[in-house]
């Protein structure tokens, strides 16, 4: 059971003793893994590894120790804090529109992790790439770090002085301030906005979405009377039918979604099946049971025949239709046979085809099965003629003040010039936000928002789903919260945090029963992190009646095509998105799912028109005057150019300055709202070559048995079908020698291919947890990438239509490791539960265990990343990832390795030894599950388990022994401890 | 050999050498030692010299580093600090074998050099005097112990009539 | 001893034991040439500048390299093979000729014992300089450490260390006790000086005892009969680094035997380069003559065919195997993106030697030097592909990269190669490169014109 | 130097009674114990294998010397030329092996069902095998007879150009040699295991066969010499033959150790399989295999005493005989026969009765010349041969 704990620097008297109770003697020291040791303190031999391993440790404890002291003084130590063990605060993740309810890892007082919060009814558990490297943004030391005015350094008491004053003479002349912000999802924000705005009472507020989702939102106005994006129910729909939305990746809440998605990719209880209708090769798409290619302009024509389709049968009514670009009648034949039970979705932000979207899924009697309206998603309520309208206004100068937080328009919005002159035409201008932005360049106050993990707030991402999140940390940097600036400039007394528990207590209290004070039910919804209360009867029913009165005329639908030969379509990258996390260096450093590429975006451009237009992997060509290098992806829609979005940043940080190109300025304003894709005619080369940092430069299997897969109808026949070759392995293969057994435990994970998306959230939750170090493109270049858990991405089929399939590599833990056979000073060797060691400090960096692997797991440190090499002034830090700051997040129960050394996954051992050690401390076997590596606790889509082989009751056992399960490479008979069960398909509906 | 009386008979070349040792064997003088630029073929026989021990000596040796070698490996991975290395058993003797064998080699070669040059007397000495400096170069001498030199050398003279000699000392 | 009237003699010119002592001490005695200072002006230049690249590896790390995550070994251990092959042919001349009672061999095994010695050292560099920390090198060791931790003697990277220090030694010493005669000569004629006093020490007061030549042969020849495995051993075990893995095209069980004949024929291959050279520049011809190459270039062919044998026989059975990596790895090889290595690589080693079989070309001195560096280019592309192409194409496609070297491999490369050049040039101004007593032992049966053989 | 070993009655009746009684018992073995039909094919391709390697590895060693200029063998050199005429008789006794296909050759009558058969089946098929195995034969019968022809034509004629001529054909059989026997080997044996598969497999069973040939090389000079022949043959020429013998033992083990260590220690199924299946049924062959083979002739000759008693070293190399016999049965029987092979009666007598053609045959070869080549240019040099 976790500890779900409080904010640190409450110190009630008594509360503290709601935590579990801890023994603060030696008992519960790491010391007390050496438990081998003798009587009279000497230590036997077999502890030397231990040693060595935690000696490391320590030192590195010790050592970041002092560093902490800096953030949080212990003058008075804090009675929650034991030195070497984790302490875990519930708190909510949210940046832009991105949300999910997490649990934070500290340790001394430093957030060093984020989990996912299992308690949470939206994303259970689950985490996103994104989520997971937002930690390190913390540490950024490129945040701001104090007020800022004209871009020198000021101080809080005179920058308040001034922008009240400013205010004060704005509102006393009747002039017109506005505040810009991203969608606000949190009801304690909403308030102390509208506080605002009372007190400015020409203040106007405009919530801008830089992926907007306006055209979805006026849709549903008149389609549903509800201005709002419904509750998607993946998880109840049999048949999904997508229409370019990247719902396991990056559209509106794929944390949410892929967990709801893959609930329905397991071929014992029954598969869901996914259309996706696409242009890029998307995540999505890539798991998409069938993809068929589309040009964004087609998408309405497809809807329409699929709409006409539908009509025809439901309500026996002829519509019009122009010709269909593609063939739809089979989509519309499984979407009529599974009425009720599917989903249709878009990710257009033309109201019009929402409006199209929103009638199929009516027909279809979809609504009020998967598409509910009470509990609907609060994340994007921005809309595109608002922020058009502010721009108009700023142009023309009938704007006094601007206050922007957390956007950035001047990067983001179509017409950026138009929004970088109004700016200049406004009297008062100050951003609220807490790094360095394009926006920010331009105004003259900067009072910086505190980090979200030093922050109190609340959060409201769909409706009736509370979470809080709060600080784990003291702020490091001289910030202050957003609200609380809001507050002080609009003159009220309160600090935020006690704002936030009153309005807890007033607005929260009546929902809940359990708790009789105020105090007590916030203090407990702090520790769970989550407040999900019962949705009142009424709002159940509100939408339902509603929607039949609602007219509809297909007729009116404007079916245009693009006359343009080519379209840009722009996409949001899994790891970037639209662009706010780019000075983070993990997610830089992420391999595209897709493309394998980091560090870059690019033209993907589709194999066919590649031959076409003569054009080869880096060159470099040119779009509008914009600069690409092209990128040739097999399923790419012919006619389409993908380019992704949130790259070539100019003011992020030194990480993410200048990385990519900036295409932003490619999206339009189309109807009203933007549009995020449009039709060039020409391409032109530039002659110019490009190299890419990519990881993975062979795309196919070469017809090897790497990743097994079989259709869902064979699998109900036969389920070891795809696994002939599994079966025979084992009747086969025998050992030459005893086999070694593992009297104790076995450790071993099990990876579901079926339900694996690819998302690679499992790559930086392994890098956040194991202190995997930055490289740099160049260096990933030279395919130095030093990632403990890949991601293999194979194409299979031809090449304009490939089936994508995705395969997770970690260290396999063979018990017949090749690698452990040739380590000249015995570095790697095998753990006496099945894991295969790594000793880092005795390794001399032969690299003659890497070349022994068949799967290639292993990394070498071949310059010093990380400070810990042996000689100084040959650190190759490219993105900063050494300074004292940065390095406080790094995990003390992990050693950073040196250079010249092989690093590779570790089964996580030091959660196995601290699970051990707590199991030990209670007197009781270790249960199931309980032990979790970074990569399994984290996967979004349940994909990969992990346990002990040796307990026939557990998870895993019962995954090993499927006719799913295979080993890679089994013919090796390197034996692994990691498994995979074969990919099923859906063939089947 | 200060203190041996003793004869010296020098040659330019190998044959009357063989000849002239033969000659002497058979008139039981008693060579103290052949001196030879080369190691000339057939004089150990002509001077039935013992074979050698070093074979013996190299043997010895070189079993001794095979049990050493084999031995010290097993223990290591059996006895003093098995550890688990890709699945294979704690005595994977066939990994043994090839440590076994070089230090066997190295043991026997060691010794065997070591045996030489002990039982040769051979060692650096910076004050060495050579008998004659032509000796390494192309001339041949015998060294034959005399009681009394001059009645010797006659006698020897005699016997070695005929045979094609530098010089008699 | 008799000798056939078919067999041409192997020392030419009318010699006694006298002018094959002035003849062979003569490169010692004078001042160099002018050839000599060039000589060791440009192979210590390469040598400084390969030493620059090793403090730059050992500084910077190995990432100055271009190996990467699925090239873990490329230049480095192809490199290390290469020496070592290199310095198998002094062993090979000196012991396993020695045994089958090869006369031909006395005239070459000084210089070739000399150069397996610098072969060595440059090969052993190569496994130190690749870690990626050469600073704990001396843990590979089974010294007793405060941890009680010995090696892995699993690990094919230990034997290497035993076989090649073991080799490192009995050559070393092979090569000195070969050698007390000959320093005995030098002490003799120096007359006085410093350099005296050094040779004194050397000779280990040597005065030419029938006793002491008599265990001076008893224990050549068992030298001779324990280096013969072991010169098999080591290169046996040179090649288990690569056999003993998984890895396609690593993994086959032939490598050991046929690296051995493989190092033998890049080993002869650089003793001709190296002797062609010498005989010139010395004024050996008589000492080294045609019959000399004509028997080295002999070996060539053999070994030569015994390595294009093995080439063939990998190809075969990869097919053969029926198993899709080995086939692959082989096919790969062949005419994947490094399909040039390959053929280089089998022109070099399998097609060119077989030239020989023709007379007039075997006994041509300036082909066979040409021909001589053509296979040492080839051998060492034997090993690049070994090494390379094996690697870069393995198991998972997704880990399938290339590799290009770096201005600092090539630079250790030619490092080493200065070294060795740097070596051979002081040694021939330091020891006699003839065994002289050797020479004199057996120039009245091999000999043309002794005055006694007339 | 016209010495002329002659084949008297005695010998020829002797060895006819061995042909016969082995004949007799291998026919009795069959009808009384019925071993089964793999057992019987296999014992005598086991035979075929054994016997023509001797005869083989004896055209190795002439060949060989020769190239490289040998003098010392001369006065020995018609010891293995006879033995080499055993080459066509084994031809005849290998095409027996057509009717054993099934029962040896599990390739042979795969259904196509297994898909590593499949993708050999270019290679292994028995057309082609057969073609292979003339073609093998051929070229060593040839080539050997071109050897051998020029020996009797340079001891007829004193004419140097003979000797020339047969330098000539022993470099062309080298080379022949050294492909077929890899490929013959890979055919007649290790397609046994048509699985397995070993790229080192062509090297051991050549170096048996140079080895089995070397011990029966020095086993014959014994008998000769114990009948008062060959005198001249002294105890530097023993020497030099014990050597080889010890030598390439050792180098025989070495190549063994090469194949077990890097199978054992890849330890990847589809190689093991092969040793797993031996050292499970074969437990005792298998040790047997390496104490004959090395630990024998490594300690009894490794003394230079012993290796110039011709007394010693005759008696290692029937040790070693039986050895490399013994050797050939673990590669063979466990793939052809599986786990009821077994040294029965049938497997003695048969090997008896092969071993009774093999020396009639060479003794009949003996006879038709003078023991020594008296025109030969080394000779001279061998038999003032010092070692």
């Amino acid at each position: 059971m976790k500890k779900y704990w409080r904010e640190i620097n409450s110190k009630k008297g008594g509360q503290e003793d709601l935590q579990v109770a801890k023994v603060r003697d030696g008992d519960n020291s790491i010391f007390n893994l050496f438990s081998g040791m003798k009587k009279d303190g000497s230590a036997s031999r077999r502890d030397f590894l231990k040693l060595c391993g935690y000696s490391f440790a320590i030192s590195a404890l010790a050592s970041c120790e002092t560093k902490v002291r800096k953030a949080v003084p212990y003058v008075i130590a804090p009675l929650e804090i034991t030195p070497g063990e984790a302490n875990y605060y519930a708190s909510s993740f949210v940046n832009g529109s991105d949300y999910c309810s997490i649990m934070v890892k500290t340790r001394e007082g430093r957030p060093i992790k984020i989990e996912g919060n299992s308690g949470s009814g939206i994303t259970m558990g689950g985490t996103s790439a994104r989520v997971q490297a937002s930690v390190l943004e913390l540490y950024d030391t490129n945040r701001y770090h104090g007020p800022l005015k004209n871009g020198t350094p000021s101080d809080w008491k005179s920058v308040d002085e001034e922008i009240s004053d400013r205010l004060k003479i704005i509102m006393e002349t009747n002039g017109k301030i506005i505040l810009i912000t991203p969608t606000i999802f949190s009801p304690s924000t909403e308030a102390v906005i509208s506080g605002f705005l009372e007190k400015f009472s020409d203040a106007e507020w405009i919530q801008y979405d830089a992926v907007s989702f306006s055209g979805m939102l006026e849709a549903n106005k008149l389609s549903f009377g509800k201005q709002v994006i419904p509750d998607y129910r993946f998880d109840k729909a049999d048949l999904i039918v997508s229409m370019g939305a990247d719902f396991l990746g990056s559209w509106l809440s794929p944390v949410e979604y892929t967990k709801q998605f893959s609930s329905k990719r397991d071929p014992d209880k029954g598969m869901n099946y996914l259309i996706q209708f696409e242009s890029n090769q998307s995540l999505t798409g890539s798991n998409a049971d069938k993809r068929i290619q589309m040009k964004p302009s087609h998408e309405t024509a497809i809807l329409l025949n699929l709409y006409k389709d539908i009509i025809a049968s439901v309500e026996n009514r002829e519509i019009d239709a122009p010709p269909s670009p593609v063939d739809v009648s089979e989509t519309s034949k499984k979407l009529l046979a599974s009425q009720g039970k599917s989903l249709v979705i878009s990710a257009s932000n033309d109201k019009q085809v929402q409006l199209l979207v929103n009638e199929i899924n009516k027909s279809l009697g979809n609504v009020g099965q998967t598409i509910l309206f009470e509990s609907y998603l609060r994340v994007r309520k921005g809309l595109d003629e608002n922020m058009e309208r502010l721009v108009r206004k700023m142009k023309n100068s009938e704007l006094d003040g601007l206050i922007v937080w957390n956007v950035n328009p001047a990067y983001t919005w179509y017409d950026r010039e138009g929004f970088i002159d109004g700016v200049k035409k406004v009297g008062l201008t100050v951003s609220l936000s807490c790094v360095p932005d394009e926006t920010n360049r331009l105004v003259q106050y900067i009072c910086p928002d505190h980090h979200y993990l030093e922050s109190w707030n609340d959060v409201e991402a769909k409706r009736f789903k509370y979470s809080l999140m709060q600080p784990v940390i003291n702020p490091i940097y001289n910030t202050r919260q957003m609200q609380d600036s809001l507050m002080k400039w609009s003159g009220g007394g309160v600090v935020f945090h006690d704002f936030l528990k009153g309005f807890w207590g007033s607005s929260f209290m009546s929902q809940q029963t359990d708790y009789l004070t105020s105090d007590a039910f916030f203090e407990n919804t702090l520790q769970k992190g989550v407040f999900e209360p019962a949705i009142p009867k009424t709002e159940t029913e509100s939408v339902k009646e509603n929607i039949d009165s609602i007219p509809f005329d297909a007729g009116k639908i404007n079916h245009q095509k693009s006359q343009c030969k080519v379209e840009v379509v722009l996409y949001e990258s899994i790891a970037l998105g639209e662009g706010r996390q780019g000075n983070n260096p993990w997610l830089q450093e992420l391999p595209d799912p897709v493309t394998k590429i980091c560090w870059d975006n690019y033209a993907c451009v589709s194999p066919v028109h590649a031959k076409e237009l003569g054009l080869e992997d880096g060159d470099i060509i040119s779009l509008r005057s914009i600069e690409l290098p092209v990128h040739i992806q097999p399923g790419q829609a012919y006619g389409t150019i993908g380019v992704a979005l949130g790259y070539g940043r100019s003011n992020c940080g030194m990480v993410g300055d200048g990385t990519g190109v900036d295409v932003w300025p490619m999206s339009s304003l189309k109807d009203g709202n933007i549009a995020y894709y449009s039709g060039i005619d020409d391409i032109v080369k530039t002659g110019k070559k490009y190299s890419f940092a990519q990881t993975q430069t062979h795309h196919s299997m070469e017809g090897r048995a790497l990743v097994r897969e079989a259709g869902l109808k064979e699998y109900e026949k036969d389920p070891v079908a795809g696994n002939e070759l599994h079966v025979h392995f084992t009747e086969t293969a025998r050992s030459l020698y005893k086999p070694r057994e593992y009297l104790h435990h076995h450790w071993g994970m099990a990876i579901d291919l079926s339900k694996c998306t690819g998302c690679a959230n499992c790559v930086i939750a392994c890098q956040a947890e194991n202190n995997i170090p930055v490289v740099g493109k160049k260096e990933v270049a030279r395919v130095h990438e030093m990632h403990w858990m890949r991601i293999d991405r194979y194409y299979t089929g031809s090449e304009d239509d490939p089936e994508v399939v995705f395969q997770p590599v970690l260290c396999q833990h063979c018990n017949n490791a090749p690698c452990e056979n040739v380590c000249p000073v015995a570095a790697t060797n095998h753990s006496s539960e099945g894991l295969n060691q790594m000793v880092y400090n005795r390794c001399i960096g032969t690299r003659y265990c890497n070349n022994n692997c068949p799967y290639k797991v292993r990394r070498f440190n071949w310059f010093n990343y990380t400070e810990a090499g042996t000689i100084s002034g040959n650190l190759r830090d490219s993105a900063g990832m050494t300074s004292d700051l940065r390095r406080l997040v790094l995990n003390p129960d992990v050693t950073v390795r040196s250079q010249g050394v092989i690093e590779k996954c570790s089964f996580c051992i030091q959660r196995i030894q601290s699970v051990k050690l707590k199991a030990k401390e209670e007197r009781r076997a270790i249960r199931d599950t309980e032990v979790q590596t970074a990569c399994s606790q984290t996967c979004p889509a349940n994909a990969i388990t992990f346990g002990d082989m040796n307990d026939a009751e557990s998870e895993i056992s019962r995954l090993i022994n499927s006719g799913r399960r295979y080993n890679l490479l089994e013919e090796l008979y390197t034996k692994p401890a990691v498994n995979y069960l074969t990919k099923i398909r859906n063939n089947k509906s | 050999m200060e203190n041996i009386n003793y004869i010296s008979v020098s040659f330019d070349d190998e044959i009357p050498l063989l000849e002239a040792v033969g000659k002497l064997k058979e008139s039981n003088e008693k060579i103290l030692d052949v001196l030879t630029p080369f190691p000339v073929h057939g004089l150990d026989r002509a001077l039935s010299m013992k074979r050698s021990r070093i074979p013996l000596i190299g043997f010895i040796f070189g079993a001794f580093g095979a049990i050493v070698g084999f031995g010290f490996q097993t223990w290591v991975f059996t006895i003093n600090y098995p550890l688990v290395f890709g699945g294979k058993p704690f005595f994977s003797a066939p990994s043994f074998i090839p440590i076994t064998f070089e230090c066997t080699v190295l043991f026997a070669a060691l010794g065997m050099v070591s045996a030489m040059l002990i039982k040769s007397k051979l060692k650096p000495d910076s004050k060495f005097i050579p008998f004659d400096e032509n000796i390494t170069n192309d001339k041949f001498i015998i060294l034959i112990s005399a009681e009394d030199v001059e009645s010797a050398r006659n006698r020897i003279k005699l016997t070695l009539s005929g045979i094609n000699i530098i010089a008699i000392k | 001893m008799f000798q056939s009237p078919l067999r041409i003699p192997l020392i030419k010119g009318r010699k006694t034991y006298q002018s094959i002592t002035s003849d062979l001490l003569n490169p010692l005695m004078n001042k160099p040439a002018k050839l000599w200072y060039l000589g060791i002006t440009l192979s210590g230049t390469a040598l400084l500048f390969g030493a620059f690249m090793i403090f730059w590896t050992v500084w910077q790390g190995i990432g100055t390299f271009g190996e990467n995550r699925t090239v873990g070994w490329a230049w480095d251990i192809t490199n290390f093979v290469w020496w070592i092959g290199i310095g198998h042919a002094g062993t090979f001349i000196s012991a396993i000729l020695l045994l089958f009672r090869q006369k031909w061999r006395t005239s070459i095994n000084r210089s070739a014992e000399a150069m397996t010695i610098f072969a060595v050292i440059c090969a052993a560099l190569f496994p130190i300089i690749h870690m990626g920390r050469a600073l704990l090198a001396f843990f590979i060791f089974p010294y007793p450490n405060t941890r009680s931790l010995w090696v892995n003697f699993n690990s094919p990277l230990v034997w290497d260390v035993f076989a090649i220090s073991t080799y490192f030694t009995v050559s070393l010493v092979f090569w000195y006790v070969g050698m007390i005669p000959d320093l005995g000569t030098l002490r003799d004629k120096i007359k006085k000086g410093f350099k005296k006093t050094i040779y004194k020490v050397l000779s280990l007061g040597w005065k030419g005892s029938a006793r002491h030549w008599h265990r001076h042969e008893v224990t050549s020849i068992l030298l001779a009969a324990l280096a013969t495995p072991l010169v098999l051993s080591v290169h046996s075990i040179v090649s288990m680094d690569f056999a003993t893995s998984v890895i396609p095209g690593w993994h086959t069980t032939i490598f050991p035997p046929y690296f051995v004949a493989g190092a033998i024929f890049s080993g002869f291959a650089m003793v001709l380069t190296l002797m062609i050279i010498t005989r010139k520049a010395l004024k050996l011809e008589e000492y080294i003559t045609v019959s000399h190459v004509e028997n080295m270039n002999k070996i060539l062919i053999a070994t030569g065919s015994i390595v294009g044998l093995a080439y063939i026989t990998e190809l075969f059975i990869s097919w053969y195997s029926g198993v899709e990596y080995e086939h692959f790895a082989l096919m790969n090889r062949a005419t994947g993106p490094y399909w040039w290595a390959y053929w280089i690589m089998m022109t070099c080693n399998v097609i060119s030697p077989q030239l020989l079989w023709i007379k007039k070309l075997r006994t041509n001195i300036i082909f066979t030097f040409f021909l001589s560096i053509v296979i040492n280019i080839g051998m060492w592309f034997e090993r690049f592909v070994i090494v390379v192409t094996s690697l870069h194409r393995d198991f998972l496609p997704s880990s399938w990269t290339m590799y290009k070297p770096t201005i600092v491999e090539v630079g250790l490369f030619v490092g080493t190669l200065g070294f060795f050049f740097t070596a051979f040039l002081l040694f021939v101004r330091v020891f006699p490169v003839i065994a002289i007593a050797e020479v004199k032992s057996v120039v009245k049966t091999v000999g043309e014109t002794h005055p006694e053989n007339l | 130097m016209d010495e002329q070993f002659i084949f008297r009655k005695q010998f020829r009746q002797v060895l006819a009674i061995v042909i016969v009684v082995g004949i007799i018992g291998s026919l009795g073995a069959i009808f009384f114990s019925k071993p089964g039909s793999s057992r019987i094919w296999a014992s005598i391709l086991l035979n075929n294998q054994f016997f023509l390697g001797i005869a083989l590895g004896s055209a190795f060693f002439l060949a060989v010397h020769r190239i490289a200029w040998s003098g010392w063998h001369t006065v020995l050199e018609r010891i293995p030329e006879s033995m080499t005429t055993f080459i066509p008789v084994a031809f005849l006794l290998m095409l027996l092996v057509y009717f054993g296909m099934d029962k040896i050759y599990h390739w042979s009558h795969s259904s196509g069902q297994d898909a590593i058969l499949e993708g050999k089946k270019a290679w292994l098929n028995i057309p082609f095998f057969f073609l292979r195995l003339v073609l093998y034969f051929a070229g060593w019968i040839f080539l050997i007879r071109m050897m051998k022809k020029n020996s009797n034509l340079l001891m007829n004629s004193g004419d140097l150009k003979y000797h020339n001529r047969r330098k000539l054909y022993a470099g062309l059989f080298l080379v022949f040699y050294a492909v077929t026997v890899s490929a013959s080997s890979w055919d007649w044996i290790m397609s046994i295991d048509a699985h397995w598969y070993s790229t080192i497999f062509g090297w051991y069973v050549f170096i048996g066969m140079f080895v089995t040939s070397l011990a029966f090389i020095i086993l014959l000079i014994w008998f000769l010499k114990r009948i008062g022949h060959l005198v001249y043959i002294r105890t530097d020429h023993v020497h030099d033959l014990s050597t080889l013998l010890f030598a390439f033992s050792i180098f025989w083990a070495y190549l063994w150790f090469s194949q077990y260590l890097l199978i054992w220690y890849s330890h990847i199924p589809e190689e093991t399989t092969y040793f797993l299946q031996r050292k499970e049924n074969f437990r005792i062959i298998f040790f047997v295999n390496l104490g004959l083979n090395f630990v024998v002739p490594f300690f009894g000759l490794i003394r230079l005493k012993s290796k110039r008693q011709l007394g010693v070293a005759a008696l290692v190399a029937a040790f070693v005989l039986i050895g490399h016999w013994i050797d050939y049965y673990q590669m063979i029987m466990p793939g052809a026969v599986g786990e009821s092979a077994r040294i029965g009666i049938l497997e003695i007598c048969m090997t008896i009765s092969y071993a009774g053609l093999f020396i009639y045959i060479i003794f009949n070869s003996l006879a038709s010349r003078p023991l020594v080549n008296k025109n030969d240019p080394f000779l001279e040099e061998s038999l003032n041969y010092e070692s």
